[in-house]
């Protein structure tokens, strides 16, 4: 386990657009967004929300785009099925590293530049929480809807995975609400980490299932 | 000692039948060479043999589960963005990097070894990826065309390997459109087919 | 139950202004319907020729 | 035991004589009762005191959506039969299925708008329902695709079974996380039911509609699996005598 963690983070390390790229956009979209409004006439708050659940949505599709496709195409898939005769290990390593390098700064972004939008600074935390946790649900989704499509593009991953996303893209607004609104935020929150957990066990049980039938 | 042997095995795809009823086993010390035409089903034999594929009907046998094998197909699972150095480190723990350096050094890879493996040439991409196979201890090895884009010293290498590995009570299961040097018995998929 | 609920055809077709929306898209659904029964006997045709076809000559 | 039972009575030989045999009883039965419950509904029930004759879609939209689900949850459990017993007919009919249950569905979707012009002076409304059927559509497009996007066809009947057994696991967290956020983002002004104490002179038509479609639905089922299983088996020998 240790080994295939050290393995996919040196690999993660050195693929600069696929850690970095997400990153950007994320900014970048958190950046135009109040630009592209008439900041006097809204209640920037209240908007700004919205479009960072959208973001969020967005760049975790990015961040798990081709995640399996690399390691089929050039055949490491194969070579690690010999090692372990399972792919649950190596996809449970993979989308740790994922969600540790691409799924928490991307979460701490989008917590810092709540302040810029008038987020009060004592919610950072709750708002870096629930954001991570919705990442973590996010990247084992897409992780899955990536290793049905595997080389077959984004239009296939998007159509298989969008319907499980929307509960988490719920979740995460409801959670977000009860930040705004000041109540019951701890429901909530731990109703998203049972869920991670859950969703973390099973996942790449599933995602390791799929793996197996492509390169069977 | 039996490594690996096969059943009656038979391969369908689409319902399309790859070959039938085929057996065949592979002792310690032992070669086997697959051959046929392009398309006959050599890759997906091995990979049958390997237990990544699984058979439309028949058994494969090892000699126990945690069978060690080392194996290359004809995709090098090496990364492109990496240098030689970096990808032998994905592959090889500590112990076995030092044995991994010498094979590059005897491969002629010593000085590319900080360039990034995309700018590598072919058949140095092909040696890179044969270091996996060839600074690994392992009980059975399985290659799919291992001489294609090797030059003359690399294959001479390559089939003295064999010849050690074999001495050694390795088994070795090939396919091949080039003779290696090692005695090996040899299947032919095109006659099973019929 | 069984007495008609309208007096006259251009009632029936009219149904108080909302006959534009009832009659239109039952008559959509059932063209889909009937188009996909269409589909699905010419795919069975096609296959089999293709069968007949493919075995003609042995 | 159950394996060797379920082998032998879903090979898809069986299946297509067997099918043959009942469709013109499906087709005869579900277009006469069609038949009957339409003009029922259409001519002969009264028209509902609130909505007038707008109402009238009911017997078309109520049927469809319900067959949407059922579809839906058919394909589960074949999906499931093909992953543990490897049964290839569920394959085959999980993949003939799928385009009725997107037909099936879009014209749920549609009617429903349709039907909200006149009722809610608007054709779209996020409200629970609505949104989860649109994600059934878009799951049953995804299905479509991921099967039409692999050479090796028994591969993408693996990878097609793993997506419906996930997505029937999805269908009740969907409706119950929409229903949660729609009653949050706004108060339910319109509900989409017309209420349990429906009319008989309403309900009667309604169920023969529901039975009829269903049936209707069945017989187009299997006209596609049939084509679609002989382009599937077209080597074997049973084919041939078949055709």
């Amino acid at each position: 386990m240790f080994r295939l963690i050290k393995i996919e983070s040196s690999k993660l390390f050195y693929k600069l657009k696929s850690w970095l790229g997400p990153m950007l956009i994320m900014i970048l979209v958190l950046t135009a967004f109040p630009l592209s409004i008439d900041i006097s006439q809204f209640d920037l708050e209240k908007f700004y929300f919205s479009i960072i659940v959208v973001s969020l949505l967005m760049t975790s599709f990015l961040a798990t785009e081709g995640m399996f496709e690399e390691d089929y195409e050039d055949g490491s898939l194969e070579q690690e099925y010999l090692v372990e005769k399972d792919f649950y290990k190596v996809v449970l390593s993979k989308i740790f590293v994922y969600v540790c390098f691409i799924g928490v700064p991307i979460a701490f972004i989008g917590a810092i530049f709540s302040f810029a939008n008038g987020v009060a600074i004592g919610n950072f935390i709750n708002v870096f929480i629930s954001l991570s946790l919705s990442n973590l649900l996010l990247f084992n989704l897409f992780a899955f809807g990536n290793a049905l499509s595997i080389n077959k593009g984004a239009m296939l991953g998007i159509l298989t995975t969008l319907p499980l996303a929307l509960p988490v893209i719920i979740l995460l607004g409801t959670a977000i609400r009860s930040i705004q609104y000041g109540n019951s935020f701890l429901e909530i929150i731990s109703l998203m980490i049972g869920m991670g957990f859950l969703i973390s066990a099973i996942m790449p049980l599933i995602i390791s299932t799929t793996l197996k039938t492509h390169i069977d | 000692m039996k490594l690996i042997s096969a059943q009656n095995i038979s391969y369908r795809i689409n319902e399309k039948m790859l070959f039938h009823n085929l057996s065949l086993e592979v002792c310690s010390g032992e070669g086997l060479h697959i051959k046929g035409r392009n398309g006959s089903g050599k890759s997906t034999l091995l990979k049958i043999l390997l237990g990544i594929t699984s058979v439309s009907k028949g058994l494969i046998e090892y000699k126990n589960q945690d069978l060690k094998i080392s194996y290359l197909g004809h995709k090098n699972a090496i990364k492109n963005y990496l240098t030689p150095a970096q990808n032998l480190q994905l592959f090889f723990d500590d112990l076995s990097l030092t044995n991994a350096f010498k094979w590059l050094e005897k491969l002629d890879l010593y000085q590319v070894q900080d360039e990034l493996t995309a700018n590598l040439s072919f058949g140095q991409q092909k040696k890179l990826a044969l270091i996996r196979v060839l600074a690994q201890s392992s009980e059975l090895i399985v290659l799919d065309e291992p001489f294609v884009g090797l030059d003359k010293a690399a294959s001479e290498l390559l089939n003295s390997f064999f010849h050690q590995k074999l001495s050694e009570g390795t088994g070795l299961i090939l396919t091949s459109h080039i003779q290696p040097s090692v005695e090996c018995q040899v299947i032919e998929l095109d006659k099973t087919n019929v | 139950m069984f007495d008609i609920a309208f007096d006259n055809v251009n009632e029936i077709i009219d149904m108080n202004g909302h006959g534009i929306y009832v009659w239109s898209v039952y008559s959509i659904a059932i063209s889909i319907i009937i188009v996909s029964f269409i589909v699905a006997k010419n795919r069975i045709k096609g296959v089999k020729r293709k069968i007949k076809i493919k075995n003609a000559p042995s | 035991m159950i394996s060797a039972f379920i082998h032998k009575f879903s090979s898809p030989k069986s299946f297509v004589q067997i099918t043959k045999t009942l469709y013109p009883l499906f087709i005869f039965t579900g277009l006469s009762m069609l038949i009957i419950g339409w003009t029922w509904g259409l001519l002969f029930a009264p028209p509902d005191a609130v909505q007038g004759n707008s109402y009238r879609i009911i017997f078309l939209h109520v049927p469809a959506v319900i067959f949407a689900e059922l579809i839906y949850f058919f394909m589960a459990l074949c999906a499931l039969m093909h992953i543990v017993w490897r049964v290839k007919l569920a394959a085959y009919l999980i993949k003939s299925a799928a385009p009725i249950g997107a037909m099936i569905t879009f014209i749920g979707l549609f009617s429903g708008s349709i039907w909200g012009i006149p009722t809610w002076g608007t054709w779209w409304q996020w409200d629970a329902r609505i949104t989860s059927t649109l994600i059934l559509f878009i799951m049953y497009l995804g299905i479509l695709t991921l099967h039409g996007s692999f050479s090796n066809l028994e591969k993408s009947d693996r990878l097609m079974s793993i997506l419906v057994v996930i997505g029937v696991v999805n269908i009740p967290i969907i409706k119950k996380s929409v229903d949660w956020w729609s009653t949050l983002h706004q108060p339910a002004s319109i509900s989409v039911s017309g209420g349990s104490s429906i009319d008989p002179s309403m309900l009667y038509p309604l169920i023969i509609s529901i039975i009829g479609l269903g049936f209707t639905l069945i017989s187009l089922g299997i006209l596609s699996s049939r084509s679609y299983i002989l382009s599937r088996e077209k080597n074997k020998k049973w084919v041939l005598k078949h055709v």
